[in-house]
């Protein structure tokens, strides 16, 4: 039926724009630039939880996206740059593995998350198939992000984007329960992060407190 | 069942040792428990073997350990025989402990583990399943290993507590593996269902390989011996007996009931490894004794010497079994047997004689000993006694099973396969070597300490031990001549327990009155009796003679000593030079001895010093080894608690990816 | 959310209600003794209500059920929290004294300690994956806030490793969960009954394979994080070493179980599910990984929490590994391993927790002799590490035999790697614990500060460790009937 | 019957011919380095003179000094009169066998080490300690003989090894004359001749036997020195006896045969014993450490005569 089509070509259209901004975050040399490239992505993701919804019609999913949109496309960005402005931290992106070998590398997990899930044809919708897809990619380059990117508030940002993944996998699936609640429990994760970054003032690593205490830390230096 | 009641009051001991240990008078008691006890099971050992034979072997099942499984015990032949063995010599530790226990660095620490120590050693005998089996055993090596520790201040007894703890539960976790293999996928862990297994040849191989490196580690078997000398010596001198007079005997028993009853098709293969394994303990063993200058030292290395001449007949017995020689193997099992029983008789007799000497004058160094023979007239007699039995001289004990041994031996050829042939003489020599060293070994030893002239202070103001020391000492010696003069008694008896694992009727002729002649009436006797009524006789003529032809007079004059007279007392050969030839000829190549003597330049007043190294292979190739690999390893390992949040991060992602791919490689 | 069954009488609700209310009304009591007392009598309360649930199990609901499975781990949680209570209530006292603790924390505290109870008991007891996922989420959260407690650095420090490490995870474990429902909502149609473990496992043999074997590689690491599956393992020493001792009890004691059992559980869907991956050699792998890591890693360390604290990332590995293998004989040495080293464990950090309260250091160097300073606690200290390394007659060793001989019965040579970490582990333990328990006794300046502990509060110490002890002895010697008929029931579940 | 006879004679002759053998050695050296020599009976008179002498005894001697020399020579003897000399027929024979043999003569060397410690001056120590180190090598040779005797003969017995050998089962066999050699090594250390040890030395650092019994005089010293006498005997007449046992008596031999057997092993004993004073002069003395070497060449025949053995029985 036609609109099962629309249905799935709007949902898969949204969704690959989700994992765009995923690569996008990668991509991004500038601070500003990767958190305005995350709150593109909250957003992208909100319409997408809001296409669910409506396609669905689960009106509960409205919810998750009123969240994605404000608390994560406009609240967290803010608090983020208010971040970078309070702690002085670099305005560059301090990369542990080079933006082209981490590009090639987020292709690769992409590939991997296409190959794991095209088998799963029969009796699942493809919709959720395609979903599925993005949204493993989505979380793969999260983790990747907080991996390759050494700088504190990148690393907040890759892991929310993992968050990001997430959610669109949770509105996918076709009358999951609980997503309402999964996507603010993960809020006050991410809140509690923001919160941890400015209590106890992590400049430039999420490593550690205070990179010069690295060594003597642990009480195993006997 | 007498057996269980005699433990469970082993255990009732144990606790009210542990309440009242502030008692003093509580240790008396508690080990004249234990002595009683221990007679107890003597007795109901003997009578399981002597008269048990009638009314079948008692089994007993308890609702204990394995839910399903239930703790099995059961008291055969050998049990029973083991039982004897191990009880009487413990009976008399703990009568030697009644006047030894308080002089105990800390007798708090010993006292209620005693009990416990004897528990897990019987718990093993009559135990019959592997979980039983190997709880006791365990729970064994865990007492004793807290016995060992009792003097914990001291670094070197620390040191052999861990090396012996760990070591035991090595053996305990190859024996575990020997089970397994045994109980197969039925997971059968009953010792009935083990016997009534047959296993695939290479199954059968490791079980016996397993077997050798569990039980032969407990027994101190060359290169597993490495803990032996060191934690025997460390524990108080009764203890030392019993580790080393009779927990060693729990480890043997462990080998012939594994190797002879569960699993009973060893090759004639394994039976030279035994053979050559038996071999270099015992030479080796012997060896480091003879170098030693520490009393027990000496003692616990000589432990290691007899435990290879066991494991010698051992060994022969499953090769003579492996091609049809019933009999003979029956033989070696007796010789065995009997030389379990003698080194647990005079082993125990000598480490209670050292611990004699430890409390009398507060020495353990041979070269601060001397002269006790005068001071200590009992213990001085009946460790010579111990001495000429464990040296193997007719007509004690000692001899009786080293010659069954050696006869035994001398029929191995019968294997008509070339490496035995050419293995046997081998053997032959160092057994003989082993027995040449054995006596050299103890001249030394006996002679350091109680003969010639006191060389320290605390030697000459030593002063013979309370009586019931001297009895708990004087019976063994006693037991040690007449096992020399009567071994017809005692070998009727053991081949009673032999026949049902060698399967065949010893004909009570060959081990019978008046004389041994184990393998035929013309290949070779011996009868003990006759022998030392002969030599009474004469003895008797030689005196009469001299005193009737020669004069009585003594005179009693300082020493001549060609002339010179030595004040010193340190001028007498001390233990290291008494052993230099040998450790020159054969020391220099193997142990690395290194003499040094720095003498001052002259116009310097100052002593000479006399110093000498040497070094253990074994634990240098082997133990060394092991600890520097494992050192290695966690150097590299520990990185891992030092790296940044960011890299853990990596490790879990590559761990998912991982996952992922292996989820992605099953895929059609 | 949560509607509960209606009845007053089922005792699941009060052990859920207990913990929750508990913890919102320690929040507000301003004296931290009472709060400490009140502590330990909710905690008894919870302890009762699931001694409860043997005489009246509820029905399964949508969202709570019990079983074979998880009553006994309800049980074992309800009584640990219930003597680490105690035990915590003595602890917390000579911190006090010690200054260490203002009253603000240990107000704080005690809510989270019930706070964590609750969370922990309300991921057992979950029928809805959902449901159990946020349960475990808020587990973490808990023990994060309880881990920088003292706010040292080296606790904010572990505690942030411990909470970004796990945030991740559970992130994961959350893909993982979401993957089990998509494979289960064709067959089961949408919403909750697609997530209702109680209904799933009906019909699990239905599921789509290919997403549920996706989802159980997902589902491994994100609660193996949890579990402390090396090479995940990297928060567990540190938050237990950093953290207050009590809280190491539970973390290891309890927590670990926890995760372990969520694993579990989707392990039990995919058991019945033909097509899917087999869970059994994945998790084997990482139990043998553990064990290894963690045995050599024993090794090198100088501080006594960190010490134990990998002792149980081996320990958790031995248990997985024994589940990986499957079977009835060798899920049932899995279960009984998890009883006795929930038991055994958490003894060992009290006796720990007294130790370093005595002597006023962690450093194992710096302890020494503790049989002749303190006997009683030393020799507590030496039962407890004998047990945990597995000798005869505790409980331990009963299961660890059991793990290895079922590897023999299935596949002798896998029996090798875990005889070898195991000896490995043991030269370990017994090498630091023989510097720490004997030898000359090195000074307590520990005792010094404020007066030596009253009569009372060291009996209140000592009780639980010993009865810790006491219990895994006994199952150690003698397994009662009905216990032993009861793990071959949840053995035979887990299939 | 007979046995016994024979048995009660063979006792006393053993003991009773070994001064003798050892005169007889004494005078041939005596005469073979150009001197007189003492009269054959001198070892007698010795022996006589030295029984008549008060025992003088160190002070810090313990009772075992006063044992050790009756202990000794009973020993010695007793093996003496297990060796069957001129007729198998005797009464003590199945008593005990060569490895029973060999452990009596390590009982006297046992209680002659002791006693050398006993009184605790330098050089009863230094003469036990040397006296061990020899019998840790001649005594594994000696056994391994006994081995290869007993893997020829079926029988450690000496009587039955020696009616085995007259039945002429034993043709000419390399390792029967390996063993001899060995055979005759050990003989040459046990009883401290040189080149390993110097009966009549009297420079102490170069004694091994007479160190030990350096303190004893008196009638202890004469029974020291009949066990060494005794010894030397028993040696000689297991060598001839099993090597050369010729003229032996069976059982039940007739009265006649039983004298031969006698006369036969009287002159077996004493070329051999003159055969040894000419092999002395000959040879030199040679340094302790060296007699590692020279034994360790016995023990060595001794395992190569074994291992000829199954090469000959393998054909």
């Amino acid at each position: 039926m036609s609109l099962g089509h629309f249905a799935y070509s709007t949902a898969h259209l949204i969704g690959a724009t989700v994992l765009m901004m995923g690569f996008g975050l990668l991509y991004q040399r500038r601070m500003t630039a990767v958190i305005n490239t995350y709150s593109f992505q909250a957003m992208a993701l909100a319409a997408a939880a809001a296409w669910q919804a409506y396609v669905q019609n689960a009106p509960h999913l409205y919810a998750t996206a009123a969240i994605a949109l404000v608390f994560k496309g406009m609240l967290v960005p803010f608090a983020l740059n208010w971040l970078v402005k309070q702690l002085g931290i670099h305005r560059t992106v301090e990369t542990a593995l080079g933006i082209g070998p981490t590009m090639i590398v987020g292709v690769g997990l992409v590939a991997l998350s296409i190959v794991l899930v095209l088998p799963v044809t029969e009796s699942a919708t493809a919709m959720t198939r395609e979903n599925l897809a993005l949204a493993m990619s989505v979380v793969l380059l999260g983790l990747l992000m907080m991996i390759t990117r050494r700088n504190a508030v990148t690393q907040v940002v890759g892991f929310m984007a993992l968050e990001n993944g997430l959610i669109l996998a949770a509105v996918g699936a076709k009358g999951m329960p609980l997503v309402v609640e999964i996507s603010i429990a993960f809020s006050v994760l991410v809140a509690m992060t923001l919160f941890g970054i400015f209590f106890f003032r992590i400049r430039e690593r999420f490593d550690t407190l205070d990179l010069a205490y690295l060594e003597t830390f642990r009480g195993e230096r006997q | 069942m007498i057996v269980g009641s005699a433990l469970v009051s082993l255990l009732a001991l144990a606790l009210s040792a542990i309440l009242f240990q502030k008692v003093r008078i509580a240790h008396a008691l508690t080990y004249a428990g234990c002595c009683v006890v221990c007679l107890v099971l003597v007795g109901d050992g003997l009578n399981h073997m002597l008269w048990g034979a009638g009314d079948g072997v008692p089994t007993l099942v308890l609702p204990f350990g394995l839910p399903w499984m239930k703790a099995h015990f059961r008291l055969d032949a050998l049990s029973s025989f083991f039982l004897v063995a191990i009880n009487f010599p413990a009976a008399l530790c703990s009568l030697f402990g009644i006047g030894y226990g308080d002089h105990a660095p800390e007798p708090g620490r010993v006292t209620p583990l005693f009990p416990l120590f004897l528990f897990g050693m019987n718990g093993v005998l009559i135990a019959d399943d592997a979980f039983v089996f190997l709880v006791s055993w365990e729970f064994m090596s865990l007492t004793s290993w807290l016995l060992v520790l009792s003097n914990h201040k001291n670094a070197e007894a620390r040191h052999a507590a861990s090396v012996y703890l760990i070591m035991a539960v090595f053996g305990t976790f190859c024996l575990l593996a020997a089970f397994g293999l045994m109980a197969g996928s039925a997971g059968a862990y009953g010792f009935a269902q083990m016997r009534a297994a047959s296993l695939p040849p290479l199954a059968g191989g490791l079980v016996v390989a397993l077997t050798l490196l569990g039980a032969g580690s407990k027994a101190g078997l060359v290169p597993l011996h490495a803990w032996l000398p060191l934690a025997h010596p460390a524990a108080p001198s009764h203890v030392s007996a019993l580790m080393s007079g009779v927990m060693t005997k729990v480890a043997i028993y462990g080998l012939i009931r594994i190797l002879f009853d569960l699993h009973d098709d060893v090759g004639w293969g394994w039976g030279a490894v035994m053979m050559v394994m038996g071999g270099i303990s015992a030479v080796m063993g012997v060896f480091y004794a003879l170098m030693q200058r520490d009393l027990k030292a000496v003692l616990a290395y000589s432990t290691v010497e007899n435990v290879g001449i066991i494991v010698i007949a051992l060994g022969l017995a499953a090769a003579f079994r492996d091609y049809g020689e019933a009999y003979l193997s029956a033989l070696a099992l007796v010789a065995a047997l009997y030389h379990v029983v003698n080194h647990a008789l005079f082993k125990s007799l000598l480490f209670m004689g050292a611990g004699a000497v430890q409390m009398a004058t507060g020495e353990r160094r041979l070269d601060r000993l001397g002269g006790l023979l005068n001071r200590m007239p009992v213990t001085g007699l009946t460790v010579l006694i111990g001495s000429a039995a464990i040296s193997a001289l007719p007509p004690l004990n000692g001899f009786v099973s080293e010659w069954l041994v050696f006869q035994a031996l001398f029929k191995g050829p019968t294997v008509e396969h070339w490496a035995m042939r050419f293995l046997v003489p081998v053997v032959g020599v160092l057994m003989a070597l082993a027995a040449a060293f054995a006596a050299s070994c103890f001249v030394r030893a006996y002679g350091i300490a109680f003969l010639g002239r006191p060389r320290s202070d605390q030697a000459r103001a030593a002063v013979e031990v309370p009586p019931s020391m001297q009895v708990a000492m004087a019976v063994p010696a006693f037991l040690c001549l007449c096992l020399g003069v009567f071994p017809v008694m005692v070998t009727g008896f053991i081949a009673t327990v032999v026949e049902p694992l060698a399967k065949v009727k010893l004909p009570a002729a060959m081990l019978g009155w008046p004389w041994l002649s184990p393998v035929s009436a013309t290949a070779g006797s011996y009868s003990a009796t006759l022998v030392l009524l002969t030599g009474v006789a004469l003895m008797i003529t030689t005196i009469l003679v001299v005193h009737h032809f020669g004069t009585r007079k003594v005179r009693r004059v300082p020493a001549w000593d060609c002339g010179h007279r030595e004040v010193i007392a340190n001028a007498q050969y001390s233990a290291d030079s008494f052993s230099q030839p040998l450790r020159r000829v054969f020391g220099s190549s193997i142990f690395q001895a290194h003499e040094k003597v720095e003498m001052p330049p002259p116009g310097d007043t100052s002593p000479a010093r006399f110093s000498l190294s040497m070094v253990d292979p074994v634990w240098d190739i082997l133990y060394a080894g092991v600890i520097r690999t494992v050192g290695y390893i966690a150097d590299r390992l520990n990185r891992l608690q030092f790296l940044t949040v960011r890299q853990y991060l990596l490790m879990m992602f590559m761990t998912l990816v991982l996952m992922l791919l292996i989820v992605a490689a099953r895929q059609p | 959310m949560v509607q509960l069954p209606p009845d007053l009488l089922n005792p699941l609700m009060w052990i859920l209600a207990l913990p929750l209310s508990g913890a919102a009304f320690l929040a507000v009591v301003p004296r931290w003794r009472q709060a400490a007392w009140l502590n330990v009598l909710i905690s008894l309360g919870t302890f009762l209500a699931s001694l409860a649930l043997f005489s009246h199990r509820p029905e399964p609901g949508n969202l709570l059920f019990i079983d074979d499975f998880n009553i006994y781990l309800v049980v074992l949680t309800a009584f640990v929290g219930f003597t680490t209570a105690m035990f915590s209530a003595a602890y917390i006292n000579r911190e006090s004294k010690s200054k260490r603790l203002s009253p603000k924390h240990l107000r704080f505290y005690h809510a989270m300690y019930q706070a964590f109870l609750f969370t922990m008991l309300l991921a057992l007891t979950a029928n809805n994956i959902g449901v159990m996922w946020v349960a475990v989420e808020a587990a973490t959260l808990t023990t994060v806030l309880m881990v920088s407690l003292y706010r040292t650095r080296e606790a904010i420090e572990a505690a942030w490793k411990y909470f970004i490490l796990c945030s991740v995870g559970i992130g994961l474990a959350l893909f993982g969960t979401i993957l089990v429902y998509l494979a289960a909502q064709p067959v089961m149609g949408d919403g909750a009954p697609a997530m209702a473990w109680t209904l799933m496992i009906k019909r699990a043999s239905l599921f789509q394979p290919e997403l549920m074997s996706l989802a159980f590689a997902f589902l491994l690491v994100g609660y193996g994080t949890k579990v402390g599956l090396a090479p995940l393992h990297a928060w567990l020493p540190d938050a237990h070493a950093e953290g207050p001792t009590p809280i190491s009890a539970v973390l290891s004691g309890l927590l670990l179980n926890v995760a372990l059992y969520a694993i579990l559980r989707f392990k039990m869907l995919m058991a019945v599910n033909p097509q899917a991956l087999q869970p059994g050699p994945l998790m084997i792998g990482m139990g043998c990984s553990s064990i290894f890591i963690a045995a050599f890693m024993l090794y090198r360390r100088g501080d006594i929490k960190r010490l134990f604290a990998y002792s149980s990332v081996e320990h958790m590995g031995i248990m997985t590994f024994a589940f990986g293998m499957g079977g009835p004989l060798a899920n049932f040495a899995g279960l009984l391993h998890m009883t006795m080293h929930s038991l055994v464990k958490s003894a060992i950090f009290f006796a720990v927790g007294l130790i370093t309260q005595a002597t006023g250091t962690k450093r194992i160097a710096d302890i020494r002799g503790l049989t002749a300073s303190q006997p009683l606690l030393g020799w507590c200290f030496v039962v407890g590490v004998l047990a945990i390394a597995g000798l005869p007659p505790m409980g331990i060793f009963m299961s660890e035999f059991l793990v290895v001989s079922s590897t023999f019965e299935r596949n002798p040579l896998l029996a090798v790697p875990v005889m070898l970490g195991l000896l490995v582990t043991f030269g370990a333990l017994i090498l630091r614990m023989t510097g720490m328990a004997f030898g000359e006794p090195s000074p307590l300046p520990g005792l010094d500060i404020g007066k030596r502990p009253s009569a009372f509060t060291y009996s209140v110490g000592m009780l639980p460790m010993g009865a810790h002890l006491l219990l895994a002895l006994a199952a150690g010697i003698y397994l009662p009937e009905p216990l032993v008929v009861w793990f071959q029931s949840v053995a035979k579940m887990l299939g | 019957m007979t046995a016994l006879l024979w048995g009660i004679i063979h006792t006393w002759l053993v003991v009773g011919f070994a001064p003798f053998i050892t005169g007889l050695v004494r005078l041939v050296k005596a005469r073979l380095q150009g001197r007189r020599g003492p009269a054959l009976v001198q070892p007698y008179r010795d022996l006589w003179r030295l029984l008549q002498k008060e025992s003088l005894m160190a002070e810090s001697a313990s009772w075992l000094a006063h044992l050790a020399p009756y202990l000794v020579f009973v020993a010695v003897w007793l093996a003496a009169t297990i060796m069957p000399t001129f007729t198998t027929d005797m009464i003590l024979t199945p008593a005990a066998d060569l490895i029973a043999l060999v452990a009596l003569l390590g009982l006297a060397r046992f209680f002659t080490a002791l006693a050398g410690l006993d009184v605790g001056t330098p050089f009863g120590g230094l003469g036990a300690s040397r006296e061990m180190f020899i019998a840790s090598l001649g005594e594994p040779a000696m056994l391994m003989v006994i081995f290869t005797l007993s893997l020829l003969a079926h029988t450690t017995s000496p009587a039955n090894l020696v009616i085995f050998v007259l039945a002429g089962n034993v043709g000419l066999e390399v390792s029967v004359g390996l063993s001899l050699a060995a055979m005759l090594m050990v003989a040459i250390a046990e009883n401290g001749r040189i080149p390993i040890d110097n009966p009549a030395t009297h420079l102490e650092l170069t004694m091994v036997h007479e160190a030990m019994v350096l303190e004893y005089s008196g009638r202890h010293l004469a029974l020291m020195e009949a066990a060494a006498m005794t010894r030397l005997l028993l040696f000689m007449s297991i060598i001839v006896c099993v090597f050369f046992p010729w003229g032996i008596a069976a059982a039940e031999a007739s009265l006649a045969e039983v004298a031969l057997g006698l006369l036969a092993w009287v002159v077996k004993v004493s070329i051999l014993a003159v055969v040894l004073a000419v092999f002395e002069t000959l040879i030199a003395k040679m340094r302790v450490f060296r007699i590692a070497d020279f034994l360790g060449g016995a023990l060595l025949l001794a395992l190569l005569a074994t291992i000829f053995l199954y090469v000959s029985k393998a054909e």
